[in-house]
C-alpha cells in the first residue's frame, strides 16, 4: 500500500457540519488534480451520534477506503477518544482547543478567536487543513465563492476572511504535516459520488420518469434526479409506497417513459410481485438498489452485500434479469447506462445493486465521454400494420417489437395473466408452454450481452481475489499489497454478476492458486451463485457484515 | 359519434346475468358518446372479475396485479397526457389490496376516471368478504358474518374533496354511461362506485336489492355542496342515491409540476450537450 | 398512579428542541394515570424518527417494519386482549407507506391506541414530503412544492365513523398526556393524530407556528355530533382544534367475533380429542 | 404401470356440478376402500369454461394423475370433443342424450327422463356410474343421506329415487364396463385433500392464529381453517392485503400464538419483507405456498412448482429458515406440523411449499395418528428473573428464550433494526457482528433436524428420478414403469429442500445410473439448488410448465 496518500477524517456528532468540511476538501482536492476515495459513516440519526467523513487522497491512483487516520479532524472530545487507535505515527489531531487531545499531536485551533460566528468554524477547518497539506489555498478559495455566491457577496468575503486567518494561524503553528506531493494528472475530473453517477448514466440513457419512495441509501439518486434531472425533462414523482413506485413506472414505461426505481432493500421487497409483473408483461424497468445490511431495517445507514440473492429471485415463476454490480462511480455510470439499454432491448427488468459505501463515496471521476456512449434500444411509435399489430408476437429471440400506445392507430395490450400473442388473457396451456419458452428465450440474449468480469494483476497469481461491486477497490489495493509482498496475485472483479457466463472466468479461476471470495455479506452470496452456475467451489472467502466497507488491510489481515 | 362496434364485441369469462355485463355496455356506450377513438384510450386494470373487462373491449390495456389499477394508470396518464386513461377494478381490488393507492390518487389528483366495480363481495376467488360487505352479512369464509364495517369510498373521496365522486348502479345503463362520460371530461381524479350485481357469490345485494333502493339524484342535489355532498355519500341503506355527488375544482396534479416535464415521455430523447453542462457543475 | 419512574428514562436519537420528546413526557404521564404497569403494555411502531419512541418507554415493545405499526398491534391485540396496546409511528409511516392499514384499522375496530406523532415531515430521511406536508411547502424533494394535497386523517376517521377521534398538539402535554388517557381507555380502535414540530425538516409547522393556531376544544363542541366532528375535522389552517373530535359508540371487533376464540392465545393448547372428531368428518 | 386402475373424468363447464358428482363418487370410493388420486383442472373463472374432475382409483396403492380415460362423464358437448384422444380402448363414453358421443361406445343417458328436476342430474349421473364401477349401491346412498340430511328427508329421498332409478336404467343397458376389483383393505381412511391436511397439520400443532388474503389456490387452506379451526378456537381474520396478514400473524405470533399464513406466489411475493422481518426479530411464523404458474398473475388455477427460489430467497440480507415440500396429503400433515415446531424451535420464518395439483388433489388417507405426534415447541410465559430478561441472549445454539409478554413481569423488546440482547435498537457494529453471527448459528440447528429425502426402488438404480413436492407420485409410477420394462429405478423424493444436507443424498446420486430431475419449472430450481449446495450437476432433466401436473406418462415420454 502506497505512502504517497494521506487519510483525513472529519468527526463528530450529525449537524456539527462534519459532511460541509468534508465535501469542500474533498472537492478542492479532486480540482487541484488529486484522486481520492471518500467513506461516509453516518448514523441513523438527525443529530448527535457519532459520524465520519473519511478522505483518502493521493496524487497517485488509489482505489479503496482505509482505516488508518493521518489527519483527524475531532469537532468532539469523543472523536478523539473514538479513533486514537487508529492514528499512525505521524497523524496529527485537530481540534477546538477546549478539546483534550488525549496526548496526541496536533494543533488546538482557537475558534472562537478565529471565527466572528460558530458558523464560520467549518471554513476555520478547512483554512488549518489547506495549510498543513500544502495546498494552494487558491482552490479552496475559488470554491468557497461558488457555493456562497447565492448567500451574497458579503458572506464569501466574510468566510473568506476566515479561511485565511485560519491558513494563516496554522502557517504560524509548530506542528507540519508533510506536504502532499504535487498531482501529476491535470484534466479536469468531476467530484462524483455512486448514487450520483448512476442517476447521470440513466439520464444520458435517456430516463425521463422515476417513481421512488425514499429510502437510505437511495434517496440520493432520487435527488441528484430532483435537482439535476428536472433539468433534463425527468419527471420525478415520490409515491405513497414501493409497490406505487414500481408499478407506477411500469405504467410509465408501458407508455414509453424511460423508467428508474431506485431503492434500498426493504423497498425492494415490496417491489417484488411487481418485478414479476415486469418479467410477464416484458415492460423495461431498471431498478436501482443500494444495500445496507438486513435483515429488516437492521443497520440504515451502514453498507452492506447482503441482497443479492433478493435480487437474483426476487418474483414468482420464472422469467430472465440482469444484474449489474458497479464497482466504482465510473462503472455507475457506465453500468447503469447500459442497464437502461438492456431493460428495453430485453423488455425485461434490469438490476443495478450497489451500496451505502459506493453510493456515497465520492471519487475523482474522470469526465464521461457523451458522445461516445453507444445508442441506446426504444420503443417503437408506429407500424406498418396496426390492425395487425401483436404486442407478444412469437420471435426467435424472443423479443417482440415493442410499441407505444396512443401514436398510432395500433393497440397496446398487456397482461399480467398469461396472455395471448395479442395480449389478451388466455388459459390455452399450449400457448403457455410457447411464451415461457418466448420469455426465457431472451435469456440467451442477455446472456450474449453480458459485460466479462475485470482481471487485473498476475497472470496464474498465487493469489486471486475476487469479488463485486464495490468491493473492487478493496480488493485491488489488497491484491497491491500482496505484490508488494513479494506473492504474485490478481482480482477478478464482477461488474455484471447475473447472467453469468463460465467460460468468462472459469479458466482464470482454474489456473490461479489460492482462490478468495470477497463480499460484504455473511453466506458468500456470489460463490453460491457462481457454484450453481458452473459448479466451481471456492473453498475461502473473507466476507464482511458489521457494516463497514471492505478494506484492504481487512481482507490482509484474513488471508 | 364513434360507432360502438369499433370498441370490439368478445366472449366473456364472466357469469350469466352479472352486472359486470352491463357495465361493459355503458363503457362503450361513454367512450362513443366522448368519440374517444380506441388507440386513444388506456385501461388499466388489476385483478378480478371486473379487472377483466378491459381485454373485452377494443383499447389499449394494462392488465396489472390484484390491488395496483391505480399506480400504473397515473405513471401512463403522466407518460403521456394526451392518453385519455381509465383504471378498472373490483371493490376488492380497488379498496382492499388497493386502498392506499386508493387514498394517494385521491391527494395526487392525476386526471384519470376510475370505474369501481362494486359488487360487495370477492367474486373470482369465490366469495370472501370484501371492504364493501355489509358488516354482519355471512359468507363462506365470514359464517359469523363480516366483522368489519363496510368501507365507504364516496365518504372517504368527498372527505378529501376529491374532484368528481359519483356512485351508478349497473341495472341503469344510460345514466351510468352518461355519468362515466361525465367524469372523464372532469378535470383531474375522477371516481364512478358503480354497484354491480354479483348473481353467484353475494346473495345479499341482488339486481332486485338495488332495484329497490336505487333513486337518481335530481336537480335538488347540489353536487358542488360539499356538505350535501358527504351527505348523500353516508346515504346507504333502505335508500341509496345513484348520480354525481361532489363536484369540485381542485386543480389537477398536472398543472401543479413543473410544464417541462409534462410532454409525451416516449418521443424525448436525452439532449446531452445539456447533460454535459450539469455535469460542469461537479467539476 | 403508577410512578413515572417505572416507564423508564433513556437517552433518545432525536434531535434536541424536536416535539417527540414532548410527546414522550405525555405518553409516560398518560400511562401512569391510566395506572398501566409496563408489563401489561404494548407499543408496536413502525420506521422512522417517531418510531423510536417505544425504545425510550419500560414497556414491551414490536418495533416492526416502515408503515407496518398496526397490523402487528392487532395481531398481537387479538392474541392477548388483556394487553394495553398502543401503535406509534410518524405521519409517514402512517399514512403513506401504511394507508392501507389505517383504513383497514378504523373499519375493523380493534382495540387499541394510535398514536401518530404528525410532523408533516418524513423526519429520519431527511425532509421529503409527507402525506401530511402541506400543498406547495418546498422541501429538498419537492423544489416546486408538494404537488399532492395532504391526507386529513381526521376527516377520513371521521368520514368512516371512526370511535374516537383526537388532535392533541405536542406544545400542550397535559392536553395531549389526558387525551391519551381518554384514547386508551375508549373501546375500539382510538385515533389520536398529534402535531409535533420537527426542528430539522419541517420550518414552517414550527412551535409557533402551531401555537398561534392551536385551540383546545370546550364545552362548546360536542364530540358525538358526527357532523360537528366532521366540521372540525375539517378545520386546519388559521385555526386548528385540539382535543377529542368524534367519539362515537361502534361496538369493538372483538365483541363481533366468535367469543370462543378470544383468550390469551399463549396459553391454549391443541385440543387432540376435538381434533380426532372433526377428522371422523373426514372419513 | 398396473391396469387394475380406472380413470374417471367428469368434464363440463364451471357451475355445472361436475365438482359435486366428483366428490360424491371420489368420497365413496374412500369409503368402499379404493385408492384414489384425484386432479382438479379448473378454469380462472366461475362460470363457463371447460374444467374437469379426474378420479383415478384402484384396490392397490397408486401415487399420481393419470392423462388417459376409461370413464368420461361429459356434461356438456365440448368435453366429448376435447377429451376424446384420451379415451382408452375399453373406454365409455356417458353423456346426455342430447349431446353427440362423435361415436365413441358408452352411453346415452336420457336425464330428463331420469330425473324430475334438471338438479337431480349429478345424482342420476352417479347412479350410472355405480352400476359400470359395480360398486356397492349403500356406499353412495349413505353418502346422500350424511350430505343432503341438512336439507331434509324429503330431498334426501327424492335424491335416492334418482340415483336408484338412474343405476337401475344403467344396469339395463348394453354398454358393460368391467367391474373394479374389491378393495383389499378395510380400515377407515379420510377423504381429504393436501390445503385439508395442511390446515389439520397446523392445528394439531396447536395453530391458534391465522391471517390471510384470499388467493387461489391456498384459500381452503384458509376454508378449512374457518370450518374446522374455529372449533377448534383458531382466531381468523382475512386482512386487507398480504403485508398485513403476515405483519399482524407476526404480532399474534410475538404475543404467544401460534401462526400459519396461507397465501400463493403473488401474495408472498408481498410478504418478501415481513419474512425478512421474521428473521430479523426471529418470530416464529409458517407460511404456507400454494404455488400457481407465473410470473405475476399467470395461470391462477393451475399448478407449476416455479416459486421455490422466491421463498429460498426471499428477504433483505441473511438469516436462516426451511422449506418444507411435501408429496401427499399424508406428507401434508406430517410436514406442517413439522413446519410448525421447527418455526417455534428455531425461531425462524418456516415454509411449507405445495401446488395447485396437491392443494386440490383428494386421496384416501391413512388416519393421523394423534397420540403419536411429538411434542411441539414453544414460547415460554414467565421467567426466573424477569429484570434481567433479554429476548435476544446469546447462545452457543443461536436460540434466546422466547417468552411472551404480559405474563409476568419481564419485558419483551423486539426491534426490526439490529439490536442489542435486550432488543433495543444499536448501532454497535461489535454487537451487530454477534447478532449475524448468533442469528446463522441458528442454521446449524435447523441443518440437524432436516427431514432426509426419502428413497424408493433399486438399489444403484440405472435410472433415479430426483423430485420435490408433489411430483412425488408420477415419479414413483415412472419408476414402475421403468421397472415393469426392465430397467432398474429408483425415486429420490425431497420432502425438505432446505437446508440441504448432502451426506443424505450424494451418494445415492452418485451411485445411480443416469440421473434425472423432475420438476415443474423451467428452470430446474432444485437441480440448480442442489448444485449450489453441493457441487452436483444434474445433466438430465424433466421439467413441466404447462399448468398440468407431472405424470408418469409424461415423464416417460421424456427419458
Ligand atoms: C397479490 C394478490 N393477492 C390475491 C390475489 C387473488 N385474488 C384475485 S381476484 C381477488 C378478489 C377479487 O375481488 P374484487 O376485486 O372485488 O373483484 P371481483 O372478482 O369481485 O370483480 C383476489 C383476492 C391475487 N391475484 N393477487
Ligand atoms: C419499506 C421501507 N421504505 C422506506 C423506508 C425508509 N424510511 C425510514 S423512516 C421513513 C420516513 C419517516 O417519516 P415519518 O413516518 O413521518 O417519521 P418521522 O421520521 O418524520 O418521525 C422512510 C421513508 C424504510 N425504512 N422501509
Ligand atoms: S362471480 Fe359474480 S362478479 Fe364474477 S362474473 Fe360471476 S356474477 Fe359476476
Ligand atoms: S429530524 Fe425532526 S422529527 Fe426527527 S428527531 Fe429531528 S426534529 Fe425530531
Ligand atoms: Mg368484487
Ligand atoms: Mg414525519
Amino acid at each position: 500500500m502506497s505512502d504517497t496518500c494521506v487519510s483525513i477524517v472529519i468527526g463528530g456528532e450529525a449537524g456539527q457540519g462534519l459532511v460541509t468540511v468534508g465535501d469542500f476538501l474533498a472537492k478542492a482536492l479532486v480540482r487541484a488534480g488529486y484522486e481520492i476515495v471518500v467513506t461516509q459513516d453516518y448514523m441513523s440519526r438527525i443529530r448527535g451520534g457519532h459520524n465520519t467523513y473519511a478522505i483518502r487522497v493521493s496524487h497517485e491512483a488509489i482505489h479503496g477506503p482505509r482505516e488508518s487516520i493521518d489527519l483527524l479532524v475531532a469537532l468532539n472530545a469523543e472523536t478523539v477518544a473514538l479513533h486514537r487507535a487508529q492514528l499512525t505515527s505521524r497523524a496529527l489531531v485537530l481540534a477546538d482547543e477546549a478539546i483534550d487531545r488525549l496526548g496526541h499531536p496536533g494543533l488546538s485551533i482557537p475558534f472562537k478567536a478565529l471565527c466572528p460566528k460558530p458558523m464560520f468554524e467549518n471554513v476555520a477547518a478547512l483554512g488549518v487543513l489547506t495549510q498543513l497539506l500544502c495546498l494552494e489555498r487558491s482552490w479552496l478559495e475559488a470554491l468557497i465563492r461558488d457555493e456562497f455566491a447565492k448567500k451574497g457577496d458579503e458572506v464569501v468575503r466574510q468566510n473568506l476572511d476566515v479561511f485565511s486567518s485560519a491558513q494563516d494561524w496554522a502557517a504560524g503553528q509548530k506542528a507540519v504535516f508533510s506536504c502532499m506531493a504535487p498531482p501529476v494528472r491535470t484534466a479536469k475530473r468531476l467530484f462524483m459520488n455512486g448514487n450520483e453517477a448512476i442517476a447521470f448514466g440513466a439520464l444520458a440513457a435517456g430516463a425521463n420518469f422515476c417513481s421512488y419512495y425514499p429510502m437510505t441509501p437511495a434517496t440520493s439518486v432520487a435527488a441528484t434526479f430532483v435537482s439535476q434531472g428536472t433539468k433534463m425533462g425527468m419527471l420525478i414523482e415520490q409515491a405513497e409506497d414501493e409497490i406505487a413506485a414500481i408499478n407506477m413506472a411500469l405504467g410509465a414505461s408501458y407508455a414509453g417513459a424511460r423508467v428508474v426505481v431506485p431503492t434500498s432493500g426493504g423497498g425492494f421487497a415490496l417491489m417484488v410481485e411487481g418485478v414479476s409483473l415486469a418479467g410477464m408483461t416484458e415492460t423495461p424497468v431498471v431498478v436501482v438498489l443500494a444495500q445496507r445490511p438486513g435483515p429488516a431495517t437492521g443497520l440504515p445507514t451502514r453498507t452492506e452485500q447482503g441482497d443479492l440473492n433478493m435480487v437474483l429471485y426476487a418474483g414468482h415463476g420464472d422469467f430472465p434479469r440482469a444484474v449489474f454490480t458497479p464497482g466504482t462511480p465510473e462503472q455507475c455510470f457506465e453500468l447503469t447506462y447500459r442497464a437502461m439499454d438492456q431493460a428495453e432491448k430485453w423488455q425485461s427488468p434490469v438490476f443495478v445493486l450497489t451500496d451505502q459505501f459506493l453510493a456515497d463515496s465520492y471519487r475523482a471521476v474522470v469526465p464521461f465521454d457523451l458522445e461516445a456512449l453507444p445508442p441506446v434500444s426504444g420503443p417503437g411509435l408506429t407500424c406498418e400494420d396496426p390492425a395487425g399489430y401483436k404486442r407478444y408476437a412469437l420471435t426467435p429471440s424472443g423479443v417482440s417489437p415493442r410499441l407505444v400506445p396512443g401514436f398510432g392507430e395500433h393497440l397496446v395490450v398487456v397482461d399480467s395473466d398469461e396472455h395471448t400473442e395479442d395480449g389478451h388473457i388466455t388459459e390455452d396451456l399450449t400457448v403457455r408452454v410457447q411464451m415461457v419458452d418466448k420469455r426465457m428465450r431472451k435469456f440467451d440474449g442477455l446472456a450474449a450481452d453480458v459485460v466479462p468480469p475485470t482481471y487485473s494483476g498476475d497472470e496464474a497469481p498465487s493469489t486471486l481475489l475476487v469479488c463485486w461491486g464495490s468491493a473492487m477497490g478493496a480488493a485491488l489495493e489488497a491484491a497491491q499489497g500482496l505484490r508488494a509482498g513479494g506473492k504474485s496475485a490478481a482480482v477478478l472483479h464482477f461488474g455484471q454478476v447475473y447472467p453469468l457466463i463460465p467460460k468468462q472466468f472459469l479458466p482464470i479461476l482454474e489456473r490461479a492458486g489460492r482462490v478468495v471470495m470477497v463480499e460484504g455479506n455473511q453466506s458468500c452470496q456470489l460463490a453460491r451463485l457462481i457454484r450453481q452456475e458452473c459448479g466451481y467451489h471456492f473453498k475461502e472467502a473473507v466476507t464482511r457484515y458489521d457494516g463497514l466497507p471492505i478494506t484492504a488491510r481487512y481482507i490482509l489481515d484474513r488471508l | 359519434m364513434i360507432p360502438l362496434e369499433q370498441y370490439g364485441e368478445f366472449e366473456t369469462a364472466w357469469c350469466p346475468g352479472c352486472g359486470n355485463h352491463a357495465i361493459l355496455k355503458a363503457v362503450k356506450k361513454a367512450l362513443s358518446t366522448l368519440d374517444l377513438p380506441p388507440h386513444k384510450v388506456l385501461f388499466a386494470s388489476g385483478i378480478g372479475q371486473a379487472a377483466k373487462a378491459p381485454h373485452y373491449l377494443r383499447c389499449n390495456a394494462f392488465n396489472g396485479l390484484h390491488g395496483r389499477s391505480l399506480p400504473p394508470a397515473q405513471g401512463a396518464a403522466l407518460a403521456n397526457t394526451e392518453l385519455t386513461v381509465f383504471a378498472e377494478s373490483g371493490d376488492g381490488c380497488s379498496y382492499g389490496e388497493g386502498g392506499n393507492h386508493f387514498l394517494a390518487a385521491l391527494r395526487r389528483n392525476v386526471t384519470m376516471t376510475y370505474l369501481v366495480h362494486d359488487n360487495q363481495i370477492y367474486g373470482l376467488t369465490k366469495g370472501q368478504a370484501s371492504p364493501t360487505t355489509a358488516q354482519g352479512q355471512k359468507t363462506k369464509f365470514q359464517p359469523d358474518g363480516a366483522p368489519s364495517m363496510p368501507f365507504n369510498p364516496l365518504a372517504v373521496a368527498v372527505s378529501m374533496n376529491a374532484p368528481f365522486v359519483a356512485r351508478a348502479f349497473a341495472g341503469e345503463i344510460d345514466h351510468l354511461a352518461d355519468i362515466i362520460a361525465q367524469a372523464a371530461r372532469h378535470p383531474g381524479f375522477a371516481l364512478v362506485d358503480i354497484l354491480q350485481p354479483c348473481v353467484s357469490f353475494n346473495k345479499v345485494n341482488t339486481y332486485a336489492w338495488y332495484r329497490e333502493r336505487c333513486y337518481k339524484l335530481g336537480a335538488d342535489h347540489n353536487p358542488t355542496d360539499w356538505e350535501a355532498a358527504m351527505r348523500k355519500a353516508q346515504e346507504f341503506g333502505d335508500r341509496i342515491p345513484i348520480g354525481v355527488i361532489y363536484k369540485g375544482d381542485r386543480a389537477p396534479f398536472e398543472t401543479r409540476i413543473n410544464p417541462a416535464v409534462l410532454r409525451p415521455l416516449a418521443t424525448s430523447r436525452p439532449d446531452l450537450a445539456r447533460l454535459g453542462g450539469l455535469l460542469q457543475g461537479y467539476a
